[in-house]
């Protein structure tokens, strides 16, 4: 069990920039289709937001807002994210993970290959978020 | 239609996702929808195959791009074959694993169900894929869930499991190490664009290291005779359910591996008379065979002498990959589908007779084959076929290895095979003996043992019958399914 | 047996070291890795997706099937940690009885 | 000689990199170690694949307004980068699960010394 880290600074500076932190990783994982970034190390930066709070905070003061069970599931739906946008174009009559058959009204070909693409880093990016995080907790489990 | 190799897999990974998903809300709806999507898949391998049989190769590209820029799935007579075999012994043991994974861990089913699946997907991963880097991926998804369903079992299964792990990922990096060179040699992933750049390039030394990591890295997976030292240990310490499922497919998964590489990425010649790759294989097959064998009727735990035995049987699998020609060849696959069958078997009956009395040395058996008939039933019908005495399956296997030993004019591999009967003889009818012959002691707790529930032991009886009628079958199998694959090899 | 290793290790080490002479030079365009398929991807990548990073593209679109591996790989690992410890009541000593 | 070296050095220093990770996977009795072990193995294999992309003069792989797509020598190769991205995931997970069974390990037997805990077991 982690326990509060008896510093005020420490605490202090780590609540601060949670949110910052948290900010980056959601700009890493949508900036992916320009530079260097996308869904795994966005996802990545934002689960060490959680867990940069669970070091300082105290596991039982950052339960409330992201429990256990919370990890796993949005992983699993992130994943679901992924793989259903795949079995939407095998549904629509394409190949499996075919994004240029995605039943989105009004876009040319291209622009759905982007959406498409955005909607996997998304999916990505929950998946590596809710998993890293659930493996922490995994660990740090007494 | 169209849409079959995809679905195998994919419909796996939806099984697990869902499974998981649900299963954290209601624990009971695990169970079926884990079997739903094994169900599923195996369906679309059988419709694949038949359409295989039919018109020939089936190729899938992901997301629409041609091979060389995307991924490639191919559904041909060797992945449809191995698919079939690997989703119907999984159906099979997982119908026989709810019951004791109820009695062993009971509040842990719903991750355990959910990896079951994702090894399953991996598996089929492995199997479907034609592209090179797509096989590692799936290659870690397998091995990773089964290090973790291995773990479960009790205090020594982490020991033995963490060796698996150091073992296993270095033979998934070597593997990785060996891709990376045809990469850099040819620039291309893909298995049919690598296959056609190669023969250009045959004088380079990036393909001679390529051959050497991607060999020794499978070899590593499938337990070949001096790597094997990891799998005894971890098939004693692991739940007896998540056995029956790992031991059957996930060694020849690492065996199919080498024959696809054989088959479809370098080409047989270069491999037989460039590199002597496949002689080495089959000299430490020979090796292996007559060792392991011995070191199997060294033991008194049943499963650690079911493990030893699996690791001769993979050496025979090696055995015909190392002779290179057709007869080697056709007789590799037949034991893949056969050692299945006969390994599935045996681990689900040691499960069984734990699952009723808790015992694992062979000598506290005596006298089970009067209270556990249907199961000792079982059992001897496998050992039979495990002797490779004729109606049964395992016979018709040895006979083309034999062929193929003598068509490649090799008498000492010949003779192996024919005295490792023998010794696989010494150590099964040792325990047939026991459990015919010996009658058991009054205090025992076998005098008040009785046959497994139906569910376990319905997957049993359908190997056991399954044993006898691919005995009868096989010729149908290796001129329908086998001998396409060797003709486009030799 | 740690010389045994060491020796194993040098000889696997030279093996690589001779094999590694017919690698490309080091940063040079016309290696062959360089040559067969990633042109390609640099060519045509932001007409076909519209997308300007290119690695983005291949991994999220031209080779989406293995980011969609990568990402079971890691659910993988995060079920495999709750499986191993997550909360397990049973006692070991009583699962090796038998059951009737 | 020496100009192979200069040629090929990062080739090299990657295979150093790859022979000490395998040894200390091999040779070293504490399990912590081989873990360790493992990540420079992995990352030797991950140098290497990046080092073979490289193209002097080249910069990055995102397709810039100014240079234009048509001279692909203007880019570094961008699909070793894609399966290190993923191979890096791998070694990730790897590692989750090596950490999660070490600890299953340490628990039952306080200690992470492999000699020790085969003697344990034989007991």
């Amino acid at each position: 069990m982690i326990a509060k880290y008896k510093d005020l600074i420490v605490s202090l500076a780590c609540r601060l920039m949670a949110p910052f932190v948290f900010l980056f990783g959601l700009y890493v994982t949508m900036f992916g289709h320009y530079g260097p970034g996308g869904g795994f190390q966005g996802g990545t930066i934002m689960a060490s937001g959680v867990i940069l709070m669970r070091l300082s905070l105290g596991r039982q003061a950052t339960i409330k807002k992201f429990p256990l069970e919370f990890g796993p599931i949005v992983g699993a739906i992130g994943l679901l994210i992924y793989a259903g946008t795949g079995l939407v174009s095998l549904l629509a009559g394409g190949e499996y993970l075919d994004y240029a058959y995605l039943p989105i009204p009004s876009t040319s070909g291209t622009e759905r290959q982007y959406l498409g693409i955005l909607f996997v880093e998304v999916g990505v990016a929950l998946g590596v978020f809710g998993v890293l995080l659930s493996i922490f907790d995994s660990l740090t489990k007494e | 239609m169209a849409q079959l190799p995809a679905i195998i897999p994919v419909s796996l990974l939806l099984s697990a996702f869902v499974a998981f998903l649900v299963g954290t809300f209601r624990r009971s709806l695990v169970y079926p929808i884990t079997l739903l999507g094994i169900v599923t898949a195996l369906v679309a391998a059988v419709i694949g195959l038949i359409r295989v049989l039919q018109d020939g190769a089936q190729h899938y590209y992901f997301g629409g791009w041609p091979p060389p820029l995307g991924i490639e799935y191919v559904l041909d007579h060797l992945s449809g074959f191995m698919a079939v075999l690997v989703m119907f012994i999984a159906l099979l043991s997982v119908i026989y694993s709810r019951r004791s994974f109820l009695q062993e861990v009971p509040e842990k089913i719903v991750p355990l169900y959910s990896l079951i699946s994702l090894m399953l997907a991996g598996l089929t991963g492995i199997i479907l894929t034609g592209d090179l880097f797509n096989l590692y991926v799936f290659l870690e998804i397998a091995s990773l869930a089964a290090y973790a369903v291995m773990a479960i079992g009790n205090d020594k299964a982490p020991v033995a499991v963490i060796r698996y792990i150091i073992m296993g990922t270095i033979g998934a990096c070597f593997y990785l190490l060996g891709v990376g060179f045809i990469y850099f040699a040819t620039g291309s992933l893909n298995m049919g664009d690598v296959a056609r750049i190669l023969p250009s390039i045959y004088g380079s030394r990036l393909i001679v290291v390529a051959v050497t990591f991607i060999v020794i890295g499978m070899a590593l997976k499938m337990a070949l005779f001096p790597l094997h030292i990891w799998l005894p240990d971890v098939y004693t310490y692991s739940p007896s359910a998540v056995i029956a499922l790992i031991a059957p497919i996930m060694t020849k998964v690492g065996a199919y591996v080498l024959i696809r590489m054989l088959v479809s990425v370098f080409l047989p010649n270069y491999l037989t008379s460039v590199l002597p790759v496949t002689l080495i294989i089959g000299w430490l097959a020979a090796v292996g065979i007559v060792a392991m064998s011995v070191m199997a009727i060294a033991q008194k735990d049943f499963r650690r002498m079911l493990a030893y035995s699996s690791v001769a049987q993979i050496c025979y699998v090696a055995l015909g990959i190392g002779l290179a020609n057709s007869f080697g060849l056709i007789g590799a696959l037949l034991h893949v589908l056969n050692h299945a069958f006969m390994k599935c078997c045996l681990f689900q009956i040691s499960g069984g007779v734990r699952y009723r009395t808790g015992l694992w040395q062979i000598p506290q058996f005596a006298g089970l084959g009067r209270h556990m008939r249907w199961t000792m039933g079982a059992f001897t019908v496998a050992a039979i076929s495990m002797v490779g005495i004729p109606p049964a399956c395992g016979f018709f296997s040895k006979w083309y290895l034999v062929l193929g030993c003598i068509d490649a004019g090799n008498w000492v591999f010949a003779v192996v095979v024919v005295a490792s009967s023998l010794l696989n003889a010494v150590y099964f009818f040792r325990v047939l003996e026991k459990v015919y012959m010996v009658s058991p002691n009054n205090d025992s707790i076998v005098t008040t043992a009785s046959d497994p529930p139906g569910e376990m032991l319905a997957p049993m009886l359908i190997l056991a019958s399954g044993i006898i009628i691919l005995g009868v079958v096989n010729a149908v199998i290796v001129a329908q399914i086998l001998e396409p694959v060797v003709f486009s090899a030799f | 047996m740690k010389w045994l290793a060491l020796s194993i290790m040098c000889l696997f080490g030279a093996f690589l070291f001779y094999v590694e002479v017919d690698m490309p030079e080091y940063g040079d365009p016309e290696a062959a890795a360089n040559l067969h398929v990633s042109p390609y991807y640099i060519h045509e990548s932001f007409q076909e997706t519209g997308t300007p990073n290119i690695v983005t593209a291949i991994l999220a679109d031209y080779r989406a099937y293995d980011t969609l591996g990568e990402t079971i790989v890691i659910f993988t690992a995060g079920l495999a940690c709750l499986l191993l410890l997550g909360r397990s009541k049973r006692d070991d000593s009583k699962v090796q009885g038998p059951h009737r | 000689m020496f100009q192979i070296l200069l040629t090929h050095y990062p080739y090299y220093l990657s295979t150093v990199l790859i022979v000490i990770g395998v040894w200390g996977m091999l040779a070293k009795h504490n399990l912590m170690k081989k873990v360790i072990g493992m990540n420079i193995f992995q990352t030797a294999i991950i140098l290497l694949f990046i080092s073979s992309s490289v193209k002097f003069g080249a910069t990055v792989p995102t397709v810039d307004t100014g240079l234009g797509s048509a001279n692909a020598a203007f880019y570094v190769n961008p699909l070793p980068h894609v399966l290190m991205l993923t191979a890096i995931v791998v070694m990730v997970a790897t590692n989750g699960v090596a950490f999660a069974i070490l600890l299953l390990i340490y628990r039952r037997y306080r200690t992470l010394d492999e000699e020790e805990i085969l003697r344990r077991m034989r007991e």
